[in-house]
């Protein structure tokens, strides 16, 4: 039975699937039901809720976020440069090397910027 | 086999495409648009491009799709919603009847215009650091400029974001 | 094995969507999903036409990291734009924000 | 034409099929050893070690009455768990809340199809094994970030941002730490990886590399010192404060299975995975070394503060992130010198 790798992920996938979402549909079937405003509340140890949950916290990290999205793409054009490292001559190297200098300059005005407002 | 999970994934990105620009609420729109994503990385492993597919899902549902989650909750109202949609009015219907026609044009000229041959070629395993070779060679221009662009984003997405803090000295929310 | 044309029919039908998005919705954050629509078909594009073509060639792969790439880029600065109109507007209905008009 | 009609199959030969496909070596793998079983059970025994080894860390003893020292407990709560009631506040999202849970345990338990547990024993032997465990991991923040949108709680709401914020920022040094192990073996398939190191382990010449990644893979499990997303003092239980019932166990259950395949992760990459002394077989070496990084995870847990929310961000950004380019100019250096040959495979 030769089945290729993706194959394979999907029938795990499945089997996983298979044996967690009875458990959840039993356990929605099995436990108690009941509707009470109090106990309907989220969670704010023990006092009355207030206020709208979804605000806007933490914006001030937004540019973490905007670098996590810029270096992801950096980090897999790297993993290439990785695979091949040992096995190309200098002169093909020095391509990434300079690829690598030019993400200097931008890491350093975020650094920049981090050391003037505490955060980027 | 191949031919069932084709359709199938085309199914889920068709569906899942529209339902992301329909759907009511824009966070679901999101989600949406996460698992149409996520459906083009399986077309791209159905088509060989292993690497390419994990790519797309790294860069696009694990970082494109969380910041726009992200910046979703940062301009959500408080109540309702954060624009009045168009209902499907007389734009919707010009939309439908424009997008239509482009698609309908792009796919005549595009199936006329080949010139491969429909017929696949045998499987192939692609020994992957060929495309660092690639990448390294033919390529090297577009790498640089490359990092170019991700240090022109950088700089500029930076300053859009701390233009947008000076608002609020404090830099806290709210 | 499917057919080249059925993928070519597939990527239309999602250029279609997106061009519809962006004629047609005005949420800045729904544009940006269309553009993102787009880009995608065309990544496919590129993929099915690469493994299609006699030998097989890899510069559509290449094509496609570039093209993911810099739609990574487009999708952090244009956030950060959508964030920046929100701040000063208090809206991101494309048809709310024309300030530039004469 | 007619096709000729075939006879239908006996009872025996449907059985005899049945029992060839179950005993099959790849339906064995992916439902029993480095599969399924192997999994659900690592994590449950992982929930019963970190309560052992931090209580006597805390000069307590732990679980002790169901079966011997306690060794049934997970099974009891997870029945107890299962007959809860799943309160959802009002105006969250349920249904994507029980499908969130369900998402995460499938995301936590994919990354071990590539994962060798023994000379293969892999479920499936992928030439890009390793970035796509790395694809699955990042899509963790999406989940959590919806599970905190979802339940209309400040607490899971800010859990989740903090979790979202704190994993982001940890993934890009978590991914070149490992550059430096890619570059000496040129493969991204994590059993080639584990076989190029029978003679030295990865541990010794990427040990700049072995750190950031460990301390990545903390953060990503968001265990302390990076515990900040479910800082029980301030956020309760993060985001999962609103998941309850079947929910919360699901969701409890995949944290621990991210834990034990982070471990597995590591001593695949770093310790040599399966390689050992033959007076064990592999799989059991493989398995010792992974709980005995589960339970150094566990011991840092037991003896280190909370660090504060700003300073984890940008220690990520600025140490560990340059810590990685130095760990791959290291490496780089290694290679020009002609010492990376016996690391090639």
């Amino acid at each position: 039975m030769a089945l290729d790798n993706w194959s394979l992920v999907a029938i795990f996938e499945i089997v996983v699937f298979l044996t967690i979402f009875p458990l959840l549909i039993f356990g929605w079937l099995m436990g108690a039901k009941g509707r009470h405003p109090i106990r309907d509340a989220p969670f704010e140890s023990g006092q009355t809720p207030m206020g709208e949950a979804r605000r806007r916290y933490m914006m001030q990290y937004y540019p973490y976020l905007i670098m996590f999205v810029v270096f992801d793409v950096v980090a897999m054009f790297l993993f290439t440069w990785g695979l091949v490292f040992s096995s190309i001559s200098f002169s093909q190297d020095y391509v990434f090397l300079i690829f690598l200098i030019i993400l200097v300059a931008p890491l350093a005005y975020a650094l920049h910027l981090s050391g003037k407002h505490e955060s980027w | 086999m191949a031919d069932v999970v084709f359709l199938a994934l085309s199914g889920l990105i068709i569906a899942s495409a529209i339902l992301a620009l329909e759907a009511r609420e824009l966070i679901y729109g999101a989600i949406w648009l996460a698992i149409s994503l996520m459906g083009v990385a399986g077309v791209f492993i159905l088509l060989g491009a292993e690497y390419v597919a994990m790519f797309q899902v790294a860069v696009y549902v694990g970082a494109v799709v969380v910041l726009i989650m992200f910046t979703i909750m940062l301009v959500h109202r408080e109540s309702g919603r954060i624009v009045d949609e168009e209902g499907p009015g007389r734009l919707g219907r010009a939309g439908a009847f424009v997008a239509g026609l482009v698609a309908l044009t792009v796919a005549v000229a595009t199936i006329l215009l080949t010139p491969v041959s429909p017929a696949a070629p045998e499987f192939y395993r692609v020994a992957l650091p060929e495309l660092g070779r690639l990448l390294a060679s033919s390529y090297s221009i577009a790498l640089v400029i490359l990092g170019l662009l991700i240090g022109a984003t950088v700089i500029g997405a930076l300053t859009l974001a701390k233009v947008e803090r000076e608002g609020e000295p404090d830099g806290t929310v709210e | 094995m499917e057919p080249l044309s059925s993928y070519v029919i597939l990527t239309s039908a999602m250029l279609g969507i997106g061009i519809y998005g962006l004629v047609s919705k005005r949420n800045a954050i729904r544009l940006l999903f269309s553009v993102e629509l787009i880009v995608n078909a065309a990544n496919i594009n590129f993929i099915a036409f690469a493994r299609y073509s006699n030998p097989p060639i890899l510069n559509g792969w290449v094509v496609v990291f570039y093209s993911i790439a810099a739609a990574a880029m487009e999708a952090a600065v244009g956030l950060a734009l959508i964030l920046v109109a929100f701040r000063l507007n208090g809206t991101i209905d494309v048809r709310k924000l024309n300030r530039l008009r004469g | 034409m007619v096709n000729e009609l075939q006879p239908l199959p006996t009872v025996q030969e449907i059985v005899t099929l049945a029992l060839s496909i179950i005993t099959s070596r790849t339906f064995l793998e992916i439902i029993v050893f480095p599969g399924f079983l192997n999994v659900m059970l690592g994590a449950a025994f992982l929930t019963w070690l970190e309560r052992k080894v931090i209580a006597r860390v805390q000069l307590r003893i732990g679980p002790l009455y169901a079966g011997m020292w306690g060794i049934l407990q997970p099974i009891a709560d997870g029945v107890k768990l299962m007959f809860k009631e799943m309160i959802f506040p009002e105006r969250a999202d349920a249904k994507l809340l029980m499908l969130c849970a369900l998402g995460l345990m499938l995301l936590a338990a994919a990354p071990v199809v590539p994962i060798p547990f023994g000379d293969g024993l892999v479920i499936a032997d992928m030439d890009v094994g390793l970035i796509y465990v790395f694809a699955v991991i990042s899509l963790f923040p999406t989940v959590i970030l919806l599970i905190g949108w979802g339940s209309n709680s400040k607490y899971s709401f800010l859990g989740a941002l903090r979790s979202l914020f704190q994993q982001v920022a940890y993934e890009i040094p978590m991914w070149l730490s490992v550059l430096g192990i890619i570059m000496l073996t040129g493969t991204l398939n994590l059993a080639k990886i584990v076989e190029a190191q029978q003679k030295v382990w990865f541990v010794v010449p990427q040990i700049l590399g072995f750190v950031v990644f460990f301390t990545a893979v903390l953060a990503e499990l968001e265990r302390t010192p990076f515990d900040l997303p479910e800082a029980e003092p301030e956020l309760v239980m993060g985001w999962m404060t609103e998941l309850t019932g079947v929910a919360f166990m699901v969701g409890f259950l995949a944290m621990y299975t991210k834990l034990y395949l982070m471990s597995a992760l590591i001593t695949a990459l770093f310790l040599g995975g399966w390689s050992g002394p033959a007076i064990l077989p592999q799989p059991v070496w493989f398995l010792l070394k992974t709980f005995l990084v589960a339970s150094s995870v566990v011991i840092i847990r037991g003896s280190f503060p909370r660090v504060r929310v700003d300073i984890l961000l940008r220690s990520a950004w600025t140490r560990l992130l340059l810590v990685a380019f130095a760990n791959i100019f290291v490496t780089v250096g290694v290679i020009w010198l002609g010492l990376g040959g016996i690391w090639r495979i």
